[in-house]
């Protein structure tokens, strides 16, 4: 009952999690064998920085468009084309849809 | 606010514009017509009162509360004549053959007989009581929007 | 000839059709924007009820008709049908536009605009 | 009970319409807001009710017609006519499918808003147009009429873009609304002429009568362009997709699941069209690469803009132009193959079943992540990622939501996206491999940007200026708790879903005589 069959291929979620359940405990064992002999609150949990100073929250926290900076890098000529219909402009919305009337009408029409 | 004298012809022309919208309303199953159209009938004297007075002066009498219930009303009478053929099935007919709209009217040419069509006389009261309060609101609405003025008390 | 005053209301709506997609497009102030839609509505109605009508008909109404052909009831229904929600989504519409114009001081489309990319 | 069972379909659309006139009248009355909310929950459930004994209904006996004022519901062809002249509903299993998906959603949103509109004017309003935008959508699915659809159409549009401008007080909230009612008026006026030209060539409105009678004239098919491209606009297509994210990012968060919702009873309406009404007159191959083409570009561009954005709505606004790809994706190769039996059987079928299956997957996880994008605006007042951060250590439930629908999204197994969407790349793997590898692209791009989302909203350390926020209440937190369950539950039993309500609505799809004979069955 939780079993897609395609007749070619089979997915159960249910053997899969039995998987996943057996790595979750294979990790946990794994984790629980760590060292647990430091003391929380004092220097040993703090941050270090090679000895620099630590910067406050907001400046440590890296922002969102500063994430994945070397993909749009890369892709900067594929956001400036993509950019360009996203104009925010209801009449440029309704111009692409005529323009999408026009091509489907076009592409229909003579197969009648 | 206009003139004195447009006010008053105002005043004693809204009765007339009432009148021949209720006759519109009423008469929606035998000639052209019927709720919508009678109900923008009596809006467009709502219209021309408050042309003559003032959106302001309108909106006192008629409160939001006042459009909300009739509003309210005349779309549940309307639902509850939809519903009340349940028996049969949903939206039948079940006022032909009683005394109340019931009479069947003669097949081709004929002069009218007000007391036919089941439920669709009442359905165009509903209706026209929807439209008179709904397009009012709407009026009102838009003319107080207009001045920087919210609907709401 | 005699075949032209029956393709008039075509002519009308489609005449009316090309003229709101002109506006809608190429407008920028939103009332007039508005102002497009409402052709459009008109047009498409006009061309709905031209359908129906049949050369030389009466009103689909048996009160007190007098004899001859009917013109088609059932498109005069769906263009009322279809007036009655126009005026609902003009109304939604304009209110809209006084919302955006007390929010941005402007109802040009592209300068009211804060949402884009 | 077997009254209620011959009147369900008329029901389900009376019940919503009328509670939303009474839902004012009640809200006048001195503890208005109490008494709104314990009616709207009792007439909801009792609707959800009826639409599972409709789901079983229909289950079981197959096509289900109620045809309004006539002597007997079944009776859609009167004694002397040849075709339907009343108004029909026609209930078969893809339109009791979004039923189900509609329901399930709005139950949702119901509880989510109960306590995320607090504080808000008008309430009585708000529920009133929820209750109108259920009934409409709920119409357009059952509706076996071609104005019908129309009207439907046009109130959902009216419906949803009050509520996505209902938050007047924000400025871009209005201009949401009005782009969205601007291109639903266009669209749905567009719907309209169409149905002039399908009427003055044939007489008939109601779909099946349409569909028993339609030869594919240059007319049908100007007829079939138009409707395919307002369909397409309102389901946010590449490239007529943009005012979704305006609408999406702007609504709020209960109504935007439904306003998602019913821009997929337009795909539903797009697939009546084309495999219903239309079926045997038109070349389905080019008809199903046009949606194929439509889906692709859906998929790619959708992706490509979200992960670019900082505003965590519109970044998944964009998510949903991006997964609507992958339905027009699955169902479009089903089209493609559809006069050739051997591919059907061999994977045309399943690709259709993973494009329908996406639909109601979609609408769970994606409102799931909406209702969390606006539990955190509920609490912190703002929709930019780049002023968020350490929020898990404050909104645990949230942050638990989000990971789940996020993994969903993704289609990381267990939940429930991966399970259509192993459908359709394994059926689309056998139509073009190509498609396919697009596909689980666009799957990792969709896991890249839902992870820098989480990485700049919910993880790092504790920012000073959200130091007091707190979790949501709980309303919010059931209402996002029973989507949550639904991802899992499916996510886990994909087999049951598959089979019980997914395979026969394929099958009602693909089946078109079916729909005909049940309202043209006793025409000679």
């Amino acid at each position: 009952m939780s079993i897609i069959n395609y007749g070619y291929a089979v997915w159960a979620p249910i053997i899969w999690l039995i998987a996943l359940v057996v790595i979750g405990i294979m990790v946990l064992v794994w984790r629980s064998r760590g060292r647990k002999s430091y003391k929380k609150g004092t220097a040993q949990t703090d941050i270090f920085l090679s000895g620099t100073r630590v910067p406050p929250e907001e400046e440590r926290h890296v922002k969102s468009e500063n994430i994945y900076w070397g993909f749009f890098e890369a892709l900067k000529g594929l956001y400036r084309v993509m950019m360009k219909p996203h104009t925010g402009i209801v009449n440029d919305y309704l111009l692409w849809f005529v323009a999408v009337l026009a091509i489907t009408i076009l592409i229909v029409l003579p197969k009648s | 606010m206009l003139s004195k004298i447009v006010r008053t012809v105002a005043n004693q022309l809204i009765v007339f514009i009432l009148i021949f919208g209720l006759y519109v309303i009423a008469h929606g199953h035998l000639t052209p017509g019927g709720g919508f159209q009678g109900g923008a009938v009596i809006v467009s004297g709502v219209v021309m009162l408050m042309v003559a007075f003032s959106s302001q002066e309108l909106k006192k009498s008629l409160r939001e509360r006042l459009l909300t219930i009739m509003e309210s009303t005349g779309a549940l009478i309307f639902a509850a004549l939809a519903i009340a053929g349940i028996g049969t099935v949903v939206f039948y007919n079940f006022l032909v053959g009683t005394p109340i709209f019931g009479r069947i009217p003669p097949i081709g040419p004929n002069s009218g007989d007000f007391w036919t069509g089941g439920f669709i006389p009442p359905m165009n009261f509903a209706v026209g009581l929807k439209v008179v309060a709904g397009l009012s609101a709407v009026v009102l609405a838009l003319a107080l929007f207009a001045r920087g003025e919210e609907m709401e008390e | 000839m005699e075949y032209i005053p029956l393709n008039f209301p075509f002519l009308a709506a489609a005449l009316l059709a090309g003229i709101s997609f002109y506006i809608i497009i190429f407008k920028r102030n939103l009332i007039k924007l508005i102002m497009g839609i409402a052709m459009m509505s008109s047009g498409v109605n006009l061309f709905i009820v031209a359908l129906g009508y049949r050369a030389g008909g009466n009103a689909p109404i048996y009160t007190d008709v007098p004899e001859g052909p009917m013109v088609l009831p059932v498109p005069q229904a769906l263009t009322l049908t279809s007036i009655v929600i126009n005026v609902a989504v003009l109304a939604l519409m304009l209110t809209m536009v006084i919302h955006i114009y007390r929010h941005t001081g402007d109802i040009d489309s592209k300068k009211s605009r804060i949402l884009k990319g | 009970m077997d009254n209620l069972v011959t009147h369900s379909p008329a029901l389900i659309v009376w019940l919503p319409l009328v509670a939303a006139f009474i839902i004012p009248l009640i809200s006048l009355g001195r503890a208005g807001a109490r008494a709104r909310s314990i009616f709207v929950f009792v007439i909801f459930s009792f609707i959800f009710f009826l639409v599972a004994i409709l789901a079983k209904n229909v289950h079981t006996v197959g096509i289900r017609v109620y045809t309004f004022g006539a002597k007997l519901p079944e009776l859609a062809v009167p004694e002397g006519y040849m075709v339907p002249v009343r108004i029909i509903f026609e209930v078969d299993s893809m339109s009791i499918f979004m039923g189900l998906t509609i329901t399930t959603v709005t139950l949702a949103a119901l509880i989510y808003s109960l306590h995320f509109m607090k504080g808000q004017t008008g309430l009585a309003r708000f529920y009133s147009l929820m209750m109108l935008l259920y009934a409409a959508m709920m119409g357009l699915a059952f509706t076996g009429d071609m104005f019908n659809l129309f009207v439907f159409l046009e109130i959902a549009s009216i419906a949803g873009a009050g509520l996505a401008a209902y938050r007047t007080n924000m400025a871009d909230a209005v201009e949401g609304g009005f782009k969205y009612i601007v291109i639903s008026a266009v669209s749905a006026l567009l719907v309209l002429f169409t149905i002039g030209i399908l009427y003055a060539q044939y007489n008939v409105l109601s779909i099946a009568a349409l569909a028993h009678y339609i030869r594919g004239t240059p007319l049908d098919m100007l007829a079939l362009g138009l409707l395919a491209g307002a369909f397409v606009i309102k389901l946010a297509g590449v490239p007529v997709h943009m005012w979704a994210p305006d609408t999406y990012t702007v609504a709020p968060a209960g109504t935007t699941p439904m306003i998602l919702a019913a821009s997929y009873t337009s795909m539903y309406a797009l697939y009546r069209v084309t495999f219903t009404l239309y079926g045997g007159h038109i070349n389905t191959t080019a008809i199903g690469w046009i949606v194929i083409i439509v889906g692709v570009l859906s998929m790619f561009v959708g992706v490509m803009m979200a992960v670019h954005q900082t505003d965590i709505k519109r970044m998944m606004a964009y998510h949903a132009i991006s997964q609507g790809g992958y339905m027009l994706l699955g169902v479009g190769v089903g089209l493609a193959v559809l006069t050739n039996p051997v591919a059907l059987a061999n994977y045309g079928r399943d690709a259709i079943n993973g494009g329908i299956f996406h639909i109601i997957n979609h609408v769970f996880y994606k409102a799931l992540l909406f209702m969390t994008a606006e539990a955190i605006f509920f609490r912190i007042g703002t929709r930019d990622t780049n002023k968020m951060g350490g929020l898990a250590r404050n909104m645990k439930w949230t942050a638990i939501f989000y990971v789940i629908g996020a993994l969903a999204i993704s289609g990381i197994p267990p939940f429930n996206g991966f399970a259509s969407k192993l459908l359709i790349y394994e059926a689309v793997l056998k139509f073009n491999p190509v498609l396919s590898v697009i596909a689980m692209f666009v799957s990792l791009v969709t896991l890249a940007s839902f992870t820098k989302v989480f990485y700049s909203t919910f993880t790092g350390p504790q920012m000073p200026a959200y130091k007091e926020v707190k979790e949501v209440p709980k309303s919010m937190i059931i209402g996002m708790s029973i989507l949550a369950a639904c991802i899992i539950f499916f996510g886990l039993f994909p087999g049951l879903i598959v089979n019980t309500i997914v395979a026969p609505a394929t099958n009602a799809l693909i089946n078109q005589a079916s729909y005909i004979n049940a309202v043209m069955g006793a025409v000679p």
